[in-house]
C-alpha cells in the first residue's frame, strides 16, 4: 500500500488521530473524515505503521497514536555530562576517606573552612558519600562515610589502600604548599575540560 | 483587509468624507486615494494624488467633520510640494520637488508592499487553522546528569594540601655557634685578673675561625666589659666615635 | 525501505518527533535518538511520509509532523482563526519580518502611524516576535525581530520564504529607512498616545 500512497480516506483518519488530544471512536473519526469505512482504514493505517516509531492503538474501542514502548525510554533521557570535582569537593571527599565516619563539623575542622551544603551533595551525587548514621551525643551530628563506588572509582582494594601520612610525605605532598600556586593550578586543570 | 481598504477608496467622496475615523493616518488615506488612481504605485501621478488629499481634506472641513491635526498637517504639506511641483524649477532646492515626491512614492510603495505582505502571511498554511501538530504529544525530557570526575591523584594531593594546612607550624631553632653573656663575664673577669693595663677589647676574645661566634663573642664581650664597668671593677675608654675600645683593670 | 520496515535509528527519530511539543534541531533530535545520522534519517522519514495525511517538514533549522495543509477543511473545527491579529497587528509583524531586525521609530516610520501598545505585546504574547538587542546609535533603540515559533506557525522553511521578499529586496523596498531624508511631520502623531 505504502508505495503506491494511502488513498484520501486513510489520510483523512491518520490525520484526524495524529491532531486529536484524545482517543477517538469510530463514530468520532467518521465525523472528521468524512465519507468512508473508518474500521478499514484504521486495520490499514495499524498495518501501515507496524514495525515504525509510532503505532495505532485500541484503547476501550478508542484509538490514537503512541510512540512504540520499546522506545518510550527515549521520551526520558539522561545524559552524563563529564563535570571536575571541584577543589572543595575533592578535600572534603579526602577528608571522609581518611576519617570516616566524619560529621560535617569534623570536617570543617580539619579542613578550617566551612563547607557549603552542596558540597556534600555533590559528592553523594557522584555516589562516593553517604550518610553513616549519627554520632551518639550532644546533637547527634549526622556522620558521613565513602561508599564501595568510592574504592572501586579511585582503585582501592579497601581504605587501608590510602596512602599513609608517611607516604604523602615522602611524595611531597605534605610539603607546604604555595597555596596560590596550588589553585592556579588547579584551575588550568579545569579549562582543560 | 487589503479589500476593506480598497473598497474604502472607491466609495463616493461624500461618503469618504463620513468615514474619516476609518483612516490609519494620512499615509493610509494617500495610500487608499492612490489605489484608485492605479494599481501600479510605481506610476501614479503624485501631483493628482496631491489634489485628491487636498479635495478630499477640504470636504470634511466643509462638512465641519473634527479633522485631526496630522491630516492638517500632511495638508499644509502636501500643498506646499504641490505648489512646488508647479512652480518653475528651482535650481538651488535641495531636494528638489522632483525627488520629494519620488520619496513619497516610494513612501507609499513600501507600506503598500508591507500591507500585502502582511495579507499573504495571514493567508498561509498556518498551525491551529490550516495545519494541526500533534494533538497529545507524549513530551520529552532530558535529565542532564553531572559524571563527577576526579583522579586518585587529586584526592591524595588534596588531603595532603588540607594537612599541610591544618598541621601547626612548628618552629626549630638551629643552634648556632655563640658565646652567652654569662661565659663572657666569667672570661672577660677572669682575664682582667692578670691584664692591668690599657688593653684593647678584642684582646680578649677566644681564638676562633667562626665568624659568626666571633661577631657573639665580641657583642657580649663588650656588654660583659660595660656590666663590670658598672661593677667598679674596670675602666673603659675610646678616643673617638667608633674608635678602638681599651679596657683596664679600675 | 517501507516493506522492510524503518532501520532501528530513524524509528528512534521518528518517535522523538512525535513524541516533542515542540520542533526539534538536528541536535536536540540526536540527545533522544541517539547514535547515527538524524539528517539522513528525516530524509527517509519526509520521503516516506511523502502523501500521507501528516508531514515531515522543516521550520527555521527546526523539524516537526504536522497534518496535510490539503486536509485543513476535515480538521478545522470552526472558522475562527487560531489569533485573528488586527490590521495593524499583521502589517506591523510583516514590517518586522521583511526587515529584521527593525526598530520601533522604523515600523512606525513605515506605516505613516504611531504602534500603540498593545500591538507589539501581542505579538511577543503569540511567540511570533522577540526583542533583538539594541541598535548602537543614538538613542540606543531596541530592536524587533520573527522567532523560529514564527516560522513554524507560519509553514516557513525560512526567512528566505517570505512570500515576494526577493522581488520587494530587487525593488529596494526593503532598503533600511532613511528617516530623516522624509520630513513629513509625522511625529506630531506620537502625541496621541
Amino acid at each position: 500500500m505504502d508505495e503506491f500512497g494511502l488513498d484520501e480516506f486513510t489520510r483523512a483518519v491518520e490525520a484526524t488521530l495524529f491532531a486529536s488530544a484524545n482517543p477517538l471512536s469510530l463514530d468520532e473519526i467518521a465525523d472528521y473524515a468524512g465519507e468512508g469505512e473508518v474500521a478499514e482504514a484504521l486495520a490499514r493505517l495499524a498495518e501501515h505503521y507496524a514495525g515504525h516509531g509510532i503505532e495505532l492503538v485500541e484503547r476501550g474501542g478508542r484509538w490514537h497514536f503512541q510512540t512504540a514502548p520499546d522506545l518510550a525510554h527515549l521520551l526520558r533521557r539522561t545524559r552524563e555530562e563529564p563535570r571536575r570535582l571541584s577543589r572543595a569537593a575533592t578535600e572534603t571527599l579526602a577528608i571522609i576517606a581518611y576519617h570516616e565516619p566524619v560529621s560535617r563539623a569534623e570536617i570543617e575542622a580539619i579542613r578550617g573552612v566551612q563547607i557549603s551544603k552542596g558540597t556534600l551533595d555533590v559528592l553523594m551525587d557522584a555516589g562516593w558519600v553517604r550518610p553513616a548514621g549519627r554520632r551518639e551525643g550532644p546533637g547527634r551530628p549526622l556522620l558521613y562515610a565513602t561508599t564501595a563506588e568510592f574504592l572501586s572509582h579511585f582503585g582501592l582494594g579497601s581504605r587501608r589502600d590510602l596512602p599513609g601520612i608517611d607516604d604523602l610525605k615522602a611524595a611531597g605532598l605534605l610539603d607546604p604548599i604555595d597555596e596560590g600556586s596550588f589553585q592556579l593550578q588547579l584551575e588550568s586543570e579545569g579549562e582543560e575540560d | 483587509m487589503e479589500a476593506e481598504t480598497f473598497e474604502l477608496g472607491v466609495r463616493d467622496e461624500a461618503e469618504l468624507t463620513l468615514s474619516i475615523d476609518g483612516w490609519e493616518g494620512p499615509l493610509d488615506l494617500l495610500l487608499s486615494l492612490a489605489r484608485v488612481q492605479k494599481v501600479d504605485l510605481a506610476a501614479i501621478s503624485i501631483l493628482e494624488l496631491v489634489e485628491q488629499y487636498l479635495a478630499y481634506i477640504s470636504e470634511a472641513r466643509a462638512l465641519k467633520l473634527e479633522i485631526a491635526a496630522d491630516y492638517l498637517v500632511m495638508a499644509a504639506w502636501l500643498a506646499y510640494l504641490k505648489s512646488c511641483l508647479l512652480l518653475p524649477k528651482d535650481p538651488e532646492a535641495d531636494p528638489s520637488a522632483e525627488e520629494i515626491a519620488l520619496r513619497l512614492q516610494m513612501r507609499l510603495q513600501r507600506l503598500d508592499a508591507m500591507r500585502e505582505a502582511g495579507a499573504r502571511l495571514i493567508g498561509r498554511d498556518r498551525i491551529g487553522r490550516d495545519v494541526f501538530v500533534r494533538g497529545a504529544p507524549e513530551g520529552l525530557r532530558l535529565v542532564r546528569k553531572s559524571a563527577w570526575q576526579a583522579r586518585p591523584f587529586d584526592l591524595f594531593a588534596a588531603y595532603g594540601s588540607v594537612k599541610a594546612r591544618s598541621t601547626p607550624p612548628l618552629h626549630v631553632v638551629h643552634p648556632r655557634s655563640v658565646m652567652t653573656l654569662e661565659e663572657a663575664l666569667e672570661r672577660v673577669g677572669r682575664m682582667l685578673g692578670t691584664r692591668l693595663d690599657w688593653t684593647l677589647l678584642e684582646a680578649f676574645l677566644p681564638l676562633t675561625e667562626d665568624p659568626q661566634f666571633r661577631r657573639s663573642a665580641l657583642a657580649s664581650s663588650f656588654v660583659a666589659a660595660l656590666e663590670l664597668a658598672r661593677l667598679g671593677r674596670v675602666d673603659i675608654a675610646q678616643d673617638e666615635p667608633f674608635g678602638p675600645l681599651m679596657v683596664k683593670t679600675s
